[in-house]
């Protein structure tokens, strides 16, 4: 089985929300907490599982989000 | 209101009825004020498509007879050199304000005063000049701009404002209870309104029959020196009788004042000369103060131009040039030590 | 007197407006005033600053050497100015800011302006927090009534103004 | 006896620099007749070009502007806003228009300028010594393409303009004709009537496009450059209406 | 673990200064994707524009090249003519390519300058603050348009120039596309790509419009900037591809 | 062969790999001249749309590593000036030809030396120079071509060549059988090739962030420096000791050297300064020649521009000129006519 | 009966020979001598009549042809 | 030995190419020359003219103030410069040009040049009648040959080149 992981520089992130919003699955929200730029950043939350469709990365304006695809043995 | 915003309303209230720009830092305030003054019934604004178009649609507008005005910042006021000599050659007035930035090039956007050369040497080909206004402050902004206008239309000339970045984007309040004097609105009579009941008229800079542009130019020519005559402007602060004076216009004056009041309370005597026309320079009055100091110090944001005409006006004297270039600005804490070393020796 | 007042932080964070308005403001309260911007660094995005004078004479130059206010956004705002900042008071943005280390004559504060305006519902009003941190400071020069007066004629959407005068208040209340 | 075909009052009676079989003096005829016509040379302004008939104004009758080489719409535009109730018009060579001042032309068209266009195109640039101008023909040799212009070495393909002008709203009338004949000639001074007309109904940017011959640089007779423009020019440059 | 999608070796590892959900960092990536797919980067020149995009030899990770305002096709013209083995591209604004740049960008295209252009069209002028760009949509407001872009007060037309450059002999391929969902984005991505492929093979000017979101000026957060893209952009700027 | 075709023969002896220009009288034959010997294998012949797009073609040639030429006259340089301040500021080698004119704005077509201001207080915005060579022989214009090339890649800088109308269109033979020095083909490291095995190459002029185009300023301030102490160049022609210096260059040179024959047949000793540089201004060879003359003066097809330049150099010497503008060009009968009056008092 | 009559202004004529090609009558033609511009410049020949088409007249680069019309009762 | 030769006419009268010619022959004996041209008046059509020195010396300037020769090919040429016209030899075209009277220093050959170019079956030979006319007079220093050779080369089409020679010979003829 194929599982997707992404990984967000969260210091990069400018808090567009862009990805957050193009996510299909809703995989992704905003921190609670300011990064170092002093906005809220985009991370993944644990309601959902990704797709690996990379909207998000894709979408986003400072390319700081990348998409791994994990294939694991179950 | 800032110094962009003064020039425009100096524009709007000397009778300014047809602006054409080209946006570019610093003084897009400038182009934003009169995007809205200037689309009030009677007036005309238009963005135009290059710097270029914006200097050739001012000459139709002169040539039409009316109040005309440009601006922009250092990069395309280069491209204007060939529009602006036109205006020359065909003795239209107009007025064009360069709020100037750094270069060469690109360069950036902080305050400079390296487009000296350009401005008072005819920056485009040919035997011209164009006076050159350079305000210091909000309100000089906003009377010279008007200024500009009068001077333009009783030369029948192009007439450069030369404002640096600080000078446009800075602001202070202005006092607009003097109603300023408008001046030099007689009917232009060379002007193209349709030929009825006159012979036609022609607007041109082309001569090409065998002498008659030498002709013509020494008919400019005529009018430069007379310029030259009356129209110096210039003005001091400080003591008469100093141990340096100091020369510098536009913002780098404003930070120089700041430094004659440091000196003085530090005991030492000096002045500012302050040129306001930068052509026709200030000779005379230049000649007068320096008469009385025993230091001349020159103060640029560039790596010396002005100064040239200062040795041109002084040339017995010796002259120190005090200077930053790419928008670097000579701070007053360094002219103060500047002088306090040269009145030492 | 003469009250000379740096701003400097992130090009959205408002600093240029907080500027003016205290400019319009002492204007109003018959002051001689200056405010002169330097976008700096970048046009967008990047740290930039503004200088803002008041004064009860003629200003001579728009440049500030050594500020006696000072309020400062980011992190690079703090390196760029930390050497010029010898006196006066420094407010600092908590959020965006590591540790501070300055000269004992300055009077610090150092809070978490970010937080407090999201805290207030919009973050652009971090500005206006700061305004009335420092308030107090430029009060022989500028009366209340004239910042007041100033900022109802920058917001003019009356949510806005409300959330605006609140932080007002709320640095006010924490100017100490 | 009754007079009835002379010289028009917008023309001086004043002798041309043009070579003989210029199309440039042909066309002078044309605007001013139509202007003649109209009853409108007390109120027209013209606006001259850089190229062969740079003193268009010695020969006109009437109020007439410089330009610099390319900024004749500029000009016109500036003229125009400010004197609306005058008719303003620009007489251009293709590398006035379509080359150096490619930008003007296209955005004084965008913007729908209420003034009009007349766009001399001789295929060279005729004042510098007939070098390739952007409707330079392919294969027609010149000062700069001395092997005939060849688009696959990079010399460019012949720029139609008027059409691409024409795509523009704020285009009313365009149309492209020539002065090869005189039947030709009597349609294009009726096209030019028209295009003022058009200003004069406050109906936006009015084009007329006159394929022109020009002798000297074709190295052809007067008679032979008309023909030439009828069998080659024609067929890279059709005539007609392009837009109305 | 096979990592998979992550920044391209044709884009520098530094912060853009862009505002927040600004357009051209996506399409910077999308460049920087297609340079390293098609395994150009050794060889790719790009010219930089004067708009938001001035710095973009900053984050791009390959030899770049400024040109000044709207001069980047003239600059290009003057790579690739000494360089045809180099990728050339320009990048450029709406008021860079389409404003002061026209007479550039028709000339380039028209002589089929084997050099892609990547024209990114936000429908303002980004850098100087937001003044109105020949692109901007008919009652946009702006800087320099308080009261929104009227083309009867004479503020132009919206200008359609890739339709106008598609006429052109010299242009090989001519797209429209934005940037303004994912899906969008990753066809942008293969246009890109495919413009670059024509240069490799040779076939002459290629042209990508993007249209592309500026939330700064358009005074919308991100998201609503992609929203208005397909809801009014399109409308004025249809996508899809306009010559092939 | 005219100057024209021989100032295009020296850029393609150099080994000039792009050219582009538009027409412009009187630099027609050069154009033309380009078009047919550019059009080699190896070369580039580019007719561009606009002066501005030629000089950004050339920008890009340039920035490309290839030695790159473009040439106009007067009004189609001074569109050109934003172009030139670029390559100063992103220090691009590129070699500018201007065969003046007779301006302001469309002037004519005659001979005129009224853009010497334009040429060497850089025209365009911003703290920047441009080396300016003048011929005047034919044969000098060939080879001033070629050292052109080899200046402008030797200091990374644009280089004008100035030649007026005369100098352009007379027609003169040339030795062409001492082989020409084509100096300082250097690989150009800094040019842009692509990437391969080497980090990215970046060619700019823009410096935003604080203090950095101040510091690219500087640096481009000791390239200045260096030329101006480096580069200098002038030539003297007749006695070392006389009664009249006369200043002037380029075709007015010529007209000069012919007056100083006649002055001296008539008993009295002139002789003639020609700079060849015109910037850097051979002042220190001026200063030399001056302090054995009794009377200095300036002769040129202007108003009065390089005047200026003299008067700079030679701060205690009373200065004289005699100029024609628009066209107008003072006779070897003028020059010795002004010469005599003077030199009786 | 109406007649027409071409007045050709011979000093301004440049002898380019485009009404003499056009003329559909050949009415036209060079002259012998020389105008002070030193060009055999148009005339009216004396073989065939005018018809008043006015061809010349538009053709005419220098506009120097005058084309009456001459109302006559025979 | 140095001799100034002022040729002035209608732009279409190959005045300029003739100034070439006899400077490419001159170069060709050897000898030191320049060609100057100026269009003066008018671009197209109008009155231009162009000089050439030709001397055993280098060549200072390219100007002539009274020249040794002159060939004026029309009225305005001839009203320009008859003031100049002071000594030598002077060629007219008679054609073209009403009256002269010029001082008795001057030898006058006023010959109907456009008349002879028509009769030898092409107008465009006006300028080659008038090179012969002129040339024993620069015979010391440009000879024969030379200007055989350079007509040789200016014209390639073997027509052409036949009337230019003849044309040549004949105002060789009436040389005198
Ligand atoms: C800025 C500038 N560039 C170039 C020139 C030289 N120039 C004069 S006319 C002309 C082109 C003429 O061609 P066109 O516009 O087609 O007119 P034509 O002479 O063919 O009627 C040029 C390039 C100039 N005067 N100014
Ligand atoms: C000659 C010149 N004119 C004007 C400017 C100012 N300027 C900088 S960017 C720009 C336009 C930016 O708009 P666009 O090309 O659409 O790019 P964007 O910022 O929207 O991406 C202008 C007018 C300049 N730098 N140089
Ligand atoms: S890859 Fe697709 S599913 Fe996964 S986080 Fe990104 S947008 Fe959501
Ligand atoms: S799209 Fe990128 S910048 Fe925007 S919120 Fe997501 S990760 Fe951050
Ligand atoms: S060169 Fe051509 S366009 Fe110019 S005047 Fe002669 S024939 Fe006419
Ligand atoms: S202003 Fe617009 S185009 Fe420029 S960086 Fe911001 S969002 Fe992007
Ligand atoms: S009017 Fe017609 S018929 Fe009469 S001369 Fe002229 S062309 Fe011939
Ligand atoms: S058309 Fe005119 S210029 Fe030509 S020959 Fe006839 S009358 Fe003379
Ligand atoms: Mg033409
Ligand atoms: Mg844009």
């Amino acid at each position: 089985m194929v599982k997707f992981k992404v990984l967000i520089h969260k210091d990069k992130c400018k808090g567009c929300g862009l990805c957050i919003f193009y996510c299909p699955l809703n995989h992704l929200e905003q921190s609670d907490c300011l990064n170092k730029r002093g906005v809220k950043f985009a991370v993944e939350n644990k309601k959902n599982s990704c797709i690996g469709c990379k909207a998000c990365f894709f979408i986003c304006p400072e390319a700081c989000i990348e998409v791994y695809e994990a294939k694991k043995k179950k | 209101m800032s110094g962009n915003e003064a020039m425009g309303l100096g524009a709007f209230t000397a009778g300014c009825r047809f602006y054409a720009g080209y946006p570019i830092t610093p003084q897009n305030e400038l182009t934003a004020y009169m995007a809205s003054c200037m689309r009030l019934p009677g007036r005309t604004f238009v963005q135009a498509e290059s710097e270029l178009a914006a200097i050739n649609m001012v000459f139709g507008a002169s040539a039409a007879g009316f109040r005309t005005m440009t601006s922009s910042s250092s990069p395309g006021i280069s491209l204007k050199q060939e529009g602006i000599s036109y205006l020359a050659g065909a003795q239209l007035p107009a007025v064009i304000i360069n709020v100037s930035r750094g270069g060469p090039g690109l360069g950036n956007i902080a305050s400079s005063q390296s487009d000296y050369f350009q401005s008072t040497r005819g920056g485009g080909h040919g035997d011209y000049f164009t006076p050159v206004l350079s305000p210091w402050s909000v309100e000089e902004a906003f009377n010279l701009a008007i200024l500009a206008f009068d001077v333009a239309d009783f030369y029948r000339t192009p007439v450069l404002v030369l404002a640096d970045a600080i000078i446009g984007q800075m602001m202070e309040p202005i006092n607009l209870n003097r109603k300023p004097l408008i001046r030099n609105r007689k009917p232009k009579r060379w002007s193209l309104t349709g030929a009825k009941n006159r012979p036609p008229n022609i607007v041109k800079s082309f001569f090409l029959q065998e002498g008659l542009l030498e002709e013509h130019n020494l008919l400019l020519e005529k009018k430069w020196q007379k310029i030259k005559l009356r129209e110096q402007r210039s003005s001091i602060y400080g003591k008469k009788k100093v141990d340096c004076l100091i020369v510098a216009y536009g913002s780098q004056a404003r930070i120089a004042r700041q430094a004659v009041d440091v000196l003085s309370c530090q005991g030492i005597k000096a002045g500012l000369f302050r040129p306001i026309t930068l052509w026709p320079y200030p000779d005379k009055a230049l000649k007068k103060a320096a008469s009385l100091a025993r230091k001349i110090v020159v103060v640029e944001q560039s790596l010396g131009q002005m100064d040239e005409d200062v040795r041109l006006a002084l040339p017995n004297k010796e002259i120190n040039f005090l200077g930053k270039t790419g928008g670097g600005i000579p701070s007053s804490l360094e002219i103060v030590k500047f002088v306090k070393k040269l009145t030492k020796n | 007197m003469e009250k000379e007042i740096l701003i400097s932080g992130f090009g959205g964070q408002g600093l240029m407006s907080l500027g003016k308005i205290i400019a319009r403001a002492a204007l109003k309260s018959n002051k001689h005033t200056i405010w002169f911007p330097s976008y700096g660094a970048e046009m967008r995005g990047g740290t930039a600053h503004c200088f803002v004078k008041i004064s009860d004479k003629p200003i001579a130059s728009p440049f500030i050497v050594y500020p006696d206010i000072a309020i400062i956004l980011n992190q690079p705002s703090l390196d760029k100015f930390r050497k010029v900042i010898k006196k006066g008071i420094l407010v600092t943005n908590k959020d965006l800011i590591g540790k501070i280390s300055m000269s004992k004559n300055i009077t610090l504060k150092n809070l978490p302006l970010n937080s407090m305006a999201l805290e207030s519902g919009n973050i652009k009003v971090v500005n206006t927090i700061a305004l009335g941190l420092i308030f107090p400071f430029i009060k022989p020069l500028v009366n209340e009534e004239s910042i007041i007066s100033t900022l109802r004629e920058s917001f003019k959407r009356r949510e806005i103004l409300k959330i605006n005068l609140q932080a007002f208040e709320k640095g006010l209340s924490l100017a100490g | 006896m009754n007079k009835k075909y002379n010289r028009p009052e917008s023309l001086r009676d004043s002798d041309t620099h043009y070579c003989p079989g210029c199309g440039h003096g042909i066309i002078h005829h044309l605007v001013a007749r139509a202007v003649d016509e109209l009853k409108i040379r007390q109120k027209v302004i013209g606006v001259a070009p850089v190229g062969c008939a740079v003193v268009a104004y010695d020969y006109w009758n009437f109020d007439v502007c410089e330009a610099s080489h390319g900024r004749a719409l500029a000009v016109a535009t500036g003229i125009k806003r400010c004197r609306p109730k005058n008719i303003v018009f620009t007489y251009q060579g293709d590398g006035d228009l379509a080359s150096i001042g490619a930008a003007e032309t296209l955005h004084a068209a965008n913007r729908g300028e209420n003034v009009t266009c007349i766009f001399i195109n001789n295929a060279c640039y005729g004042m510098t010594g007939g070098q390739m101008a952007p409707t330079t023909i392919i294969g027609q040799k010149t000062a700069t393409t001395p092997s005939g212009r060849n688009p696959f070495a990079g010399d460019g393909w012949p720029l139609k303009l008027s059409e691409i002008l024409s795509t523009l709203k704020g285009v009313c009338f365009a149309v492209r004709t020539s002065v090869s004949n005189p039947r030709q000639v009597h349609q294009a001074y009726d096209y030019i009537k028209k295009a003022f007309c058009s200003q004069i109904d406050k109906k936006g940017f009015s084009l007329v496009e006159v394929l022109s011959p020009c002798p000297t640089i074709w190295q052809k007779t007067p008679v032979e450059a008309m023909q030439w423009i009828e069998t080659e020019m024609i067929k890279e440059f059709p005539l007609g209406v392009i837009k109305e």
